[in-house]
């Protein structure tokens, strides 16, 4: 079970937040200007990357802020928690220690 | 299927006399070679359906079915085994009774014995939401001509007389949808069974050879490069289920799939004390019980994006509670192994089969949390697609457009889970 | 009553403590600190089980969790539990236990006819057969169900009760034998947190059942001192009783505590984050494989000397060891001095020459050096052995057979360490070639593994390494090192030879012939059965696993894994670490669903939300509808009344007298900021600059696919101040998108949100009455149609409680909703309940409401949309504003949203004016005598509506608005009504009433 | 105002007066739940970098907005609790009416005064076993090391959202859950405590 770190409240157990997916991933300024394909793109294309992902949590039940992460996929392991619209962190030249 | 050794009580008895150190092997071990016609990635039950059907319907053998472990061991190896053909809209109801037919005649169609128990599937609904869903749904499918039905609190108490059905229950039974021709399929089976079969008929399965790459030239595909060298072939197709987006991402696609880790458990083994499957999607409680005596529980998702195929406690401890407010006999038995899958979820709970952006590839993926039932439907229609480099009728509405148009299949009904 | 097989002093039982028990219906006596297991042998009772497939007569193998062949049903009636290794179970007086997977009895068991016709059962043989005629395989199938399965599911409620708890640790030990003491003490000396947690009821791990001496005296009063310092440090947790049972992600680890308190709590879950783990949880003795290796009277080697050290018990009168390794000299050498007979040791290795060998040849022991047990006599007990001299290779015996009487095998094939935890936590284990065995590999997590565990055999070594681990433990959770110095206890290490590692023992005749040479006890898998499934290529070791179901019992395997891949990698030619473990998984031994679940059940299982008001309801006879997790009443039930009944009767008041809804439910959020207006704009359908303060407006709130998410009605309350209504079911899921638009899309915008829904009680009332009622309550509340409009809200007071009123309406009718803050909703329902007698006011349920608001057509979010309908197919175009961008607007260009064959919400009225259709039914458009059908659409609500005297429906309907006025058919099972697509406001559609 | 028999609180319907009398001597119950009294619960939002609306706010309440995550501050009759980067709770006896004082001092600081006083029902648990009884369902570290009186922490309780308030370090807390969740909290924690003994005790201020 997943131990987040909200940026705020501290470390905290897995079922206190939610999961928002992949982040930054920003609302196009003109929906009306896009093609149907790259509307579709915004709305369900996602990475969902096996290995270092970047992707959106909230503390659910703690102050409800959204925040980002930085989590790899197959080890679960955790490198960065960082505020919504920062940048994120350069990408960790070492690759995740915990291959398994 | 010349090259094949009959299965039947005389080979057993055979074999007996010669102390079993006559049998063949179920399948061979070959090398892989320079080139195929066609390149299925993943050695799961779809790939292998569709290698099968690949030479059964279409004829085309020089086929190479890459798996990067060992066969059947991905979510083919890990599910919850029910099989049903129940679905509300009318697009998923074709496929997936297409598939439970085929389950139906393949016991002797691939002379291995998959343990196709139509024992029924209860869909229970706890709330009237639920039985108004439930009352839409079995309406559905029986006008497509799909057997299904609507029990009542007594008849389903009546069918599972273990299960709480009393009227002050935190889950109250409400009423249920049963579908009598629905059930359980021993999933290694269906692996091996697909396997052989696929084999028989000169189907290369590879083992230990990890797909790595896409080759493409100019919006072509060309073959694959693998942990045991390149392999070209004029035709690929993706059939990875929890690592879809992984593969797609080689040859440029991008998906509209997340992978996420979804547990299931077995207990210690009880003489029996439940026939029927018994689901519950509103709160994540699907069990079974195995023809060794095991209980059989699946469980909901997690919900983050993983690659790890194991899971949380809380998933587990929720699902648990669950079960026990359904079946409070279940209290004081004990669960025997905990294990998890990666399933490849679409946003509207529908699989992706059909072409892609890049010719001569093809996609099958986006099952998640229930593809197991359409592993022969699923291989059919995709052999069929492979073959003709067009979609049968019965995958059209699941190509990839669906997301651009919006033309989604939404079944996701009551549950996130759809076993 | 004599225990014939108890010594007269020794061991850790209590002798002053006698204990009564059945087994089988047979009487015995045990002794407090006992096990079933130690008390069955204590009277001499070895058979205790049959096998699962072959239903083969089994003994106790083990001292341990390990155990395969003894499970046990424990108990009868409520309390009874299947499938308890005998074991594991403590004995209490007055217990009562039963072998499973036998009748009519373990003696005498029908089955057993399986092991005779066991050349037809190889593994896997069921995929080969029962295929013809294909289908009758349900019938087969219903033959191996009835065979399979172990114990029995008890039939009734569990009466005793189980809990959970979290703990925050900042070392976290698991196992308490020498080497987690000794890491225990180190981390508990620095003041860290510790916790340490064994699976047993005593503390002291394998001590226990060993004459080892430490610092000089017996090693037991080093445990007893350790565990004296534990206790005796506050932040130290001594958790006996307690199995680690699986190692999560992030340093999570779950323990599960049995309390056995049937008054209290049986068995406790402990959720624990850990800084820092320290696993020492020892290693499990191998058994040998060979002929007949699983007849009753073949034990464990450890296990046996365990029985006679600890327990005070002689397994057996006379044994033989056989053995590829020097520990299982102990057992000859304690069982000796136990009494028992030890007829000789019979060592695969040519030239055992360590410390213990030379001890039992000065005890006169007999040493058997190269020699191999190849055949076992006695079916239901061993009474006698063969032995054979192995040739140079090893690869086979030759010379004369020797038989060689005995009652008890002590067997033993080395140790594997205890990986299990390590393995879940993400570890993979190493492969030590020159001991062919697994030790733990680099750490994934914050863990180490120590002792017999991590492979270190040597009880100084074991020792040693626990408490450099311990100490490390705690420095690395961040304490400092203990300026005491750690004095490690002194120990004479003895000198041990190599083992030989002969994974099947060779026999008279090859395996697979003749005899059986089990791997896999529990599932009764032998050696065969792994060479078989390599032959058919079920090679890689995951198909042998699941060819053979090896490992696959309730032990995992625990004493089997590796002598089955060991095999396997032999016929495969290969090496084994080449070949691989299967994966250990969760949990380390088996873990109770009533543990798993907790106090989660019964009236606890899910929170229940009520309303302020909801007492209310219960006494009046409310019959209650979940939505969400809040209760509602559905409607109010009163004696000699339907269902229907009722409805009609809630129906009839709030359209011609006054009728009263408990409204609390509703999602609320005030909604603050300068930005308000904006964020409304945004997230709405339709625009809200210009509504003015002290106004209301109706909004549909759509995904960013489209479709319909939520609806409600939201109020200006002042300059920079709105309440938004959501639906009941969707408050949470509305503030979370609400917040989530802010925080991540526009954090530019001056607004702050918080949710009111449980500030405010808020009562509905409804119908031609209402005003008037309302009157006598508020006079600063000029209620007048005209000074307050529908679509409007008033701040004042009622009945001198503080109140918002809004005048909109659900059903219809002229109607105000009163939000009170929560404390006075009840006063303010009693108030207007007993005000509105004479108006004959009556309070409604949700199927009233849903009643009352199908007859003016207006949606249900969640009933007539799916997550699949658009605004457009609703028939709202009104809502949808031309002018701005909104979240879902984009969706809605799509081609799909845009086809003409949409399905649309419709009116339908049955010709048959009393038919009620089901909600949920199917329409089609044209009749067949038998499905498939072409459906065009299906009823998404239905009612019996008592105001206009007839059935009333809604529907979504294939291109429903062109098809007004056609005639549909809606097949059910046992009829098929016909029925004409309307429009769907079938009453009042005007809206006078509203507005009056 | 209403009469005030008229009000009921959130547990107000289980007769927990009564039951505090009739259960008298606290004997050696390791565990005392209670209804805490009514208080005036006013939710702020605002930004706590902005010096103006902190001055506003300590200027009313007479004391600072906690900074610090997971802290509170006590003033004279007043305690604010933290509850994310720009948001608290601020309680005070029901008697001292500061919300209209908060909601016209903050009037243009981009603030949001909210009463929530109703939403909440307050439980005191205190007793030698309060912490066990905790953490029988809820994840937070709670030893003293990590967690000490005058620290609050928006958390789960046996599935259900609460801000835990450690008063005391006796150790005493006080519980606020949703008002309609009050009633299973409350049957969950007499459940929880039964194994060390429950004793009701009144309503104390
Ligand atoms: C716990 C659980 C319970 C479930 N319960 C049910 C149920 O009750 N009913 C139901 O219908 N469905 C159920 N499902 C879903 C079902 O298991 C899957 O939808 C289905 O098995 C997918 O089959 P597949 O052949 O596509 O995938 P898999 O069996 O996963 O096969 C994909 C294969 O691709 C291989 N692969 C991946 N990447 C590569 C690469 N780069 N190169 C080569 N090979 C690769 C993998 O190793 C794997 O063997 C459940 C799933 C889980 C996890
Ligand atoms: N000479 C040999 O060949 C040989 C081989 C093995 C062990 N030994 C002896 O065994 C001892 C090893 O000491 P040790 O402390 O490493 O091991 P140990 O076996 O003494 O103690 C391990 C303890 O961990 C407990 N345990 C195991 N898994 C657990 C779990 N998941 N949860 C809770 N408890 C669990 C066991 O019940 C046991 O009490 C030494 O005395 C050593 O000499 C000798
Ligand atoms: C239908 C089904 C039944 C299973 N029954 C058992 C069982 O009886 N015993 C067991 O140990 N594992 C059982 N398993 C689990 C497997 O051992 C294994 O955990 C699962 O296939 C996932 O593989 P992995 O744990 O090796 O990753 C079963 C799995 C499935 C899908
Ligand atoms: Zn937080």
């Amino acid at each position: 079970m997943l131990l987040i770190s909200c940026p705020w409240c501290g470390a905290r157990d897995e079922t206190e937040f939610s999961c928002g997916g992949e982040a930054h991933i920003a609302r196009p300024a003109d929906p009306n200007a896009l093609s149907d394909a790259e509307w579709a793109d915004y709305l369900f294309m996602r990475k969902n990357t096996r290995g270092p992902y970047l992707e959106r949590w909230v503390h659910t039940a703690g102050c409800r802020r959204w925040f980002n992460v930085a989590r790899d996929t197959v080890t679960n392991e955790i490198t960065a928690v960082y505020k919504m619209g920062a940048k994120p962190p350069r990408a960790r030249a070492k690759a995740s220690r915990r291959k398994r | 299927m010349k090259g094949m050794t009959r299965y039947s009580i005389f080979s057993l008895v055979r074999n007996a006399i010669g102390y079993h150190e006559g049998w063949p092997r179920a399948w061979r071990s070959p090398e892989p070679r320079e080139t195929y016609d066609v390149i299925v990635i993943g050695g799961g039950g779809h790939g292998l359906a569709t290698a099968y059907y690949l030479a059964k319907e279409h004829g085309i053998t020089n086929v190479a079915v890459l798996e990067k472990s060992w066969l059947g061991g991905g979510n083919t190896g890990r599910n919850t085994t029910i099989v049903r053909s129940n679905y509300l809209w009318d697009e998923s109801a074709a496929l997936y009774e297409k598939s439970l037919q085929l389950f139906e005649g393949m016991t002797p169609d691939i002379n291995f014995n998959i343990m196709l128990s139509q024992r029924g599937v209860i869909n229970l609904a706890h709330n009237l939401h639920d039985l108004r869903e439930l009352t839409r749904r079995v309406g559905a499918i029986r006008l497509n001509g799909i057997d299904s039905e609507v029990l009542n609190t007594q008849q389903v108490k009546a069918m599972v007389p273990i299960l709480n059905c009393q009227p002050d229950a935190r889950y109250p039974v409400l009423g249920a949808s049963l579908q009598r021709r629905a059930g359980v399929a021993r999933h290694d089976a269906i692996a091996w069974g697909l396997a052989r079969a696929a084999d028989a008929r000169g189907v290369d399965i590879i083992q230990n050879c990890e797909v790595t790459g896409i080759l493409r030239d100019g919006g072509r595909v060309t073959g694959v490069e693998t942990t045991r060298g390149t392999i070209r072939a004029p035709k690929v197709g993706i059939v990875v289920a929890g690592h879809t987006s992984v593969l797609a991402a080689m040859a440029g696609i991008r998906l509209p799939i997340q992978s996420h880790p979804l547990q299931a458990m077995v207990s210690e083994p009880v003489k029996p004390v439940i026939d029927t499957v018994v689901m519950s999607g509103a709160v994540h409680v699907y069990v079974s019980q195995s023809d060794r005596g095991e209980l059989l529980l699946g469980a909901g998702i997690d919900g983050f994006n993983s690659y790890a195929p194991r899971g949380s406690l809380p998933v587990i401890e929720q699902q648990m509670a669950a079960c026990l407010e359904l079946f409070p006999i279940f209290s004081r038995l004990r669960v025997m192994r905990t294990w998890g899958g990666i399933v490849d979820v679409c946003p509207d709970a529908s699989p992706i089969i059909g072409k892609t952006p890049v010719e001569g590839l093809y996609i099958n993926g986006g099952w998640g949390t229930g593809g197991f039932k359409a592993t022969p439907g699923s291989g059919w229609v995709f052999a069929h697609t492979m073959a003709q480099d067009r979609p049968h009728p019965l995958n059209e509405p699941f190509a990839l457009e669906r997301f651009t148009t919006g033309a989604l299949i939404d079944e996701h009904g009551a549950a996130a889970v759809a076993h | 009553m004599a225990q014939s097989h108890r010594l007269s002093d020794g061991g850790r039982i209590d002798r002053e403590q006698p204990l009564g028990f059945t087994f089988n219906g047979k009487s015995y006596q045990g002794y407090a600190g006992d096990t079933l297991a130690s008390a069955l042998l204590a009277n001499g009772v070895m058979l205790v089980g049959r096998s699962f497939k072959y239903h083969r007569p089994r003994g106790i193998l083990s001292a341990g969790v390990e155990e395969t062949n003894a499970p046990v049903q424990l108990e009868t009636g409520p309390r009874t539990e299947p499938n308890l290794p005998a074991t594991e179970i403590e004995l209490y007086d007055g217990l009562s236990a039963a072998s499973v997977n036998c009748w009519p009895s373990v003696e005498i068991d029908a089955m057993e006819v399986n092991d005779l016709l066991s050349r037809l059962m190889p593994a896997a043989f069921y995929y080969k057969t029962f295929m013809w005629p294909a289908r009758f395989w349900m019938s087969y199938e219903k033959a191996i169900r009835q065979a399979a399965g172990l114990g029995t599911t008890p039939v009734h409620r569990d009466p005793d009760r189980y809990d959970k708890m979290h703990l925050h640790c900042d070392v976290l030990v698991a196992g308490g034998g020498p080497a987690g003491l000794a890491a225990a003490l180190a981390a508990g000396r620095t003041g860290a947190r510790v916790v340490i947690a064994e699976q047993q009821a005593e503390f002291g791990g394998a001590l226990l059942g060993e004459r080892d001496e430490i610092d000089g005296a017996p090693a037991i009063e080093w445990v007893a001192a350790a565990l004296a310092e534990l206790a005796a440090m506050p932040e130290v947790r001594l958790l006996p009783r307690t199995t680690v049972f699986g190692y999560y992600d992030h340093n999570f680890v779950a323990l599960l505590e049995h309390r056995g308190d049937t008054v209290g709590t049986r068995k406790r879950l402990w959720k624990v984050r850990v800084k820092q783990t320290v696993l020492a949880t020892g290693a499990i003795e191998r058994p040998l494989v060979f002929a007949d290796n699983d007849r009753p009277g073949i034990m464990l080697a450890g296990a046996a000397r365990t029985y006679a050290n600890r327990f005070a018990v002689t397994p057996g009168r006379r044994a033989v060891i056989f053995t590829n390794n020097d520990d299982a000299y102990r057992t000859a050498l304690d069982l000796k001095a136990a009494g028992v007979e030890v007829a000789c040791v019979v060592d695969l290795r040519g030239d055992p020459d360590g410390d213990l060998p030379d001890r039992a040849d000065a005890q006169g022991i007999e040493v058997l050096g190269g020699w191999a047990v190849t055949a076992v006599h006695g079916r239901k007990r061993v009474n006698a052995v063969e032995v054979m001299a192995l040739d140079a290779s090893g690869e086979a015996v030759d010379g004369e057979p020797r038989r060689i009487d005995c009652d008890l095998v002590c067997v033993s094939g080395g140790w594997n360490p205890t990986l299990h935890l390590f393995s879940q936590s993400g570890g993979r284990a190493r492969f030590d070639a020159a001991r062919s065995l697994f030790v733990p590999g680099d750490s994934m997590q914050a863990e180490c593994s120590v002792g017999a565990a991590n492979g270190t055999f040597g009880l100084a070594s074991c020792l040693t390494e626990g408490h450099e681990a311990g100490a490390a433990a705690a420095a690395g959770a961040g304490r400092r090192r203990s300026q005491k110095r750690i004095s490690v206890p002194r120990v004479a290490e003895t000198v041990e030879g190599a083992w030989r590692n002969l994974w099947v023992v060779p026999g008279k005749h090859p395996v697979g012939r003749r005899a059986k040479h089990f791997v896999d006890l529990h599932n009764d898998v032998t050696a065969a059965d792994i060479q078989l499934s390599a032959r058919e290529g079920y090679e890689s070791v995951e198909h042998t696993k699941r060819y053979t179901t090896l490992g696959m019992g309730p032990d995992q395997g625990k004493t089997s894994n590796i002598a089955g891949l060991a095999i396997l990698a032999r016929e495969r030619g290969a090496d084994i670490p080449d070949v691989g473990t299967t994966t250990f998984r969760p949990p380390y031994t088996p873990v109770t669903f009533g543990a798993l679940a907790g106090r989660d059940i019964g009236p606890l299982a899910d929170p229940v939300r009520r309303t302020p008001m909801h007492h209310w309801h219960e006494r009046a006879g409310a019959v209650f509808e979940d939505v969400g997790q809040w209760k509602r009443p559905r409607y109010y039930h009163r004696p000699s009344e339907t269902m229907g009944d009722a409805v009609d009767r809630e129906c009839l008041a709030a359209r011609n007298s006054v009728a009263i809804l408990d409204a609390s439910t509703l999602g609320k959020i005030d909604i603050q900021g300068p930005d308000a207006a904006e964020l409304l704009n945004r997230v709405y359908t339709n625009a809200w600059d210009a509504l003015a303060v002290d106004r209301c407006r109706y909004g549909l709130m759509l995904g960013e696919d489209g479709m319909v998410m939520d609806d409600g009605v939201t109020a200006r309350l002042g300059e920079n101040r709105y309440l938004m209504t959501t639906t009941t079911g969707n408050a949470a899921r509305v503030m979370g998108w609400l917040e989530e638009w802010l925080q991540t899309e526009w954090p530019e915008l001056k607004v702050h949100l918080t949710s009111v829904t449980e500030q405010w009680a808020t009562v509905t009332l409804s119908g031609p009455h209402a005003r008037r009622l309302l009157g006598a309550f508020t006079t600063d509340i000029d209620l007048d149609a005209k000074a307050f409009p529908f679509m409007s809200l008033r701040q004042g007071t009622v009945a001198g409680i503080p109140a918002r009123v809004f005048r909109i309406s659900f059903t219809g009718e002229s109607s105000f909703e009163i939000n009170v803050p929560a404390g006075y909703g009840l006063a303010l329902w009693t108030a207007l309940m007993g005000a509105g007698e004479k108006y004959g006011i009556t309070p409604y349920g949700t199927e009233a409401m849903h009643v009352l608001r199908a007859e003016k057509g207006f949606i249900i979010v969640g009933q007539e949309t799916d997550g699949t309908v658009t605004p457009v197919d609703l028939g709202m175009d009104w809502v949808l504003s031309k002018k701005k961008d909104f979240i879902g607007k984009r969706s809605l260009d799509r081609a799909d949203c845009q086809r003409l064959d949409r399905k649309q919400l419709v009116g339908l009225l049955t010709e048959d004016p009393n038919s009620v259709l089901p909600e949920g039914a199917q329409i089609v458009s044209e009749l067949r005598d038998k499905p498939p059908m072409p459906m065009i659409g299906h009823v998404t609500s239905s009612y019996f509506s008592a105001n206009l005297g007839r059935s009333i429906a809604l529907a979504l309907v294939k291109d429903g608005r062109a098809r007004q006025g056609q005639t549909v058919h809606v097949p059910l099972d046992d009829r098929t009504p016909r029925a004409v697509i309307a429009d769907p406001a079938f009453y009042d559609p005007e809206g006078d009433r509203l507005h009056g | 105002m209403a009469d005030p028999f008229q009000w009921q609180s959130p547990l107000a319907h289980l007769g927990l007066a009564a039951r505090s009398n009739r259960e008298g001597d606290p004997g050696d119950a390791g565990v005392h739940l209670s209804e805490r009294p009514a208080r005036t619960q006013v939710n702020l939002r605002g930004d706590s970098a902005d010096d103006a609306f902190n001055e506003a706010v300590t200027m009313v309440l007479g004391v600072g907005l906690p900074a610090r995550p997971n802290t509170t501050a006590a003033g004279e009759g007043v305690t604010v609790l933290w509850l994310g980067p720009d948001e608290w709770l601020v309680v005070a006896a029901p008697d001292v009416d500061r919300l209209a004082a908060l909601e016209t001092a903050l009037a243009g600081h981009g603030a949001a005064v909210t009463e929530v006083s109703e939403s909440r029902a307050v439980i005191g648990l205190t007793g030698a076993n309060a912490r066990e009884v905790l953490m029988k369902g809820c994840a937070l570290d709670l030893h003293p090391r990590a967690f000490r009186a005058g620290r609050c922490a928006q958390t789960l309780l046996a599935r259900a959202g609460v801000i835990l308030h450690q008063t005391g370090n006796e150790p005493a807390y006080d519980i606020y859950v949703a008002r309609s969740f009050a009633d299973y909290l409350w049957t969950w924690l007499e459940d929880a405590a039964g194994e060390y003994g429950v004793r009701v005790t009144g309503a104390d201020t």
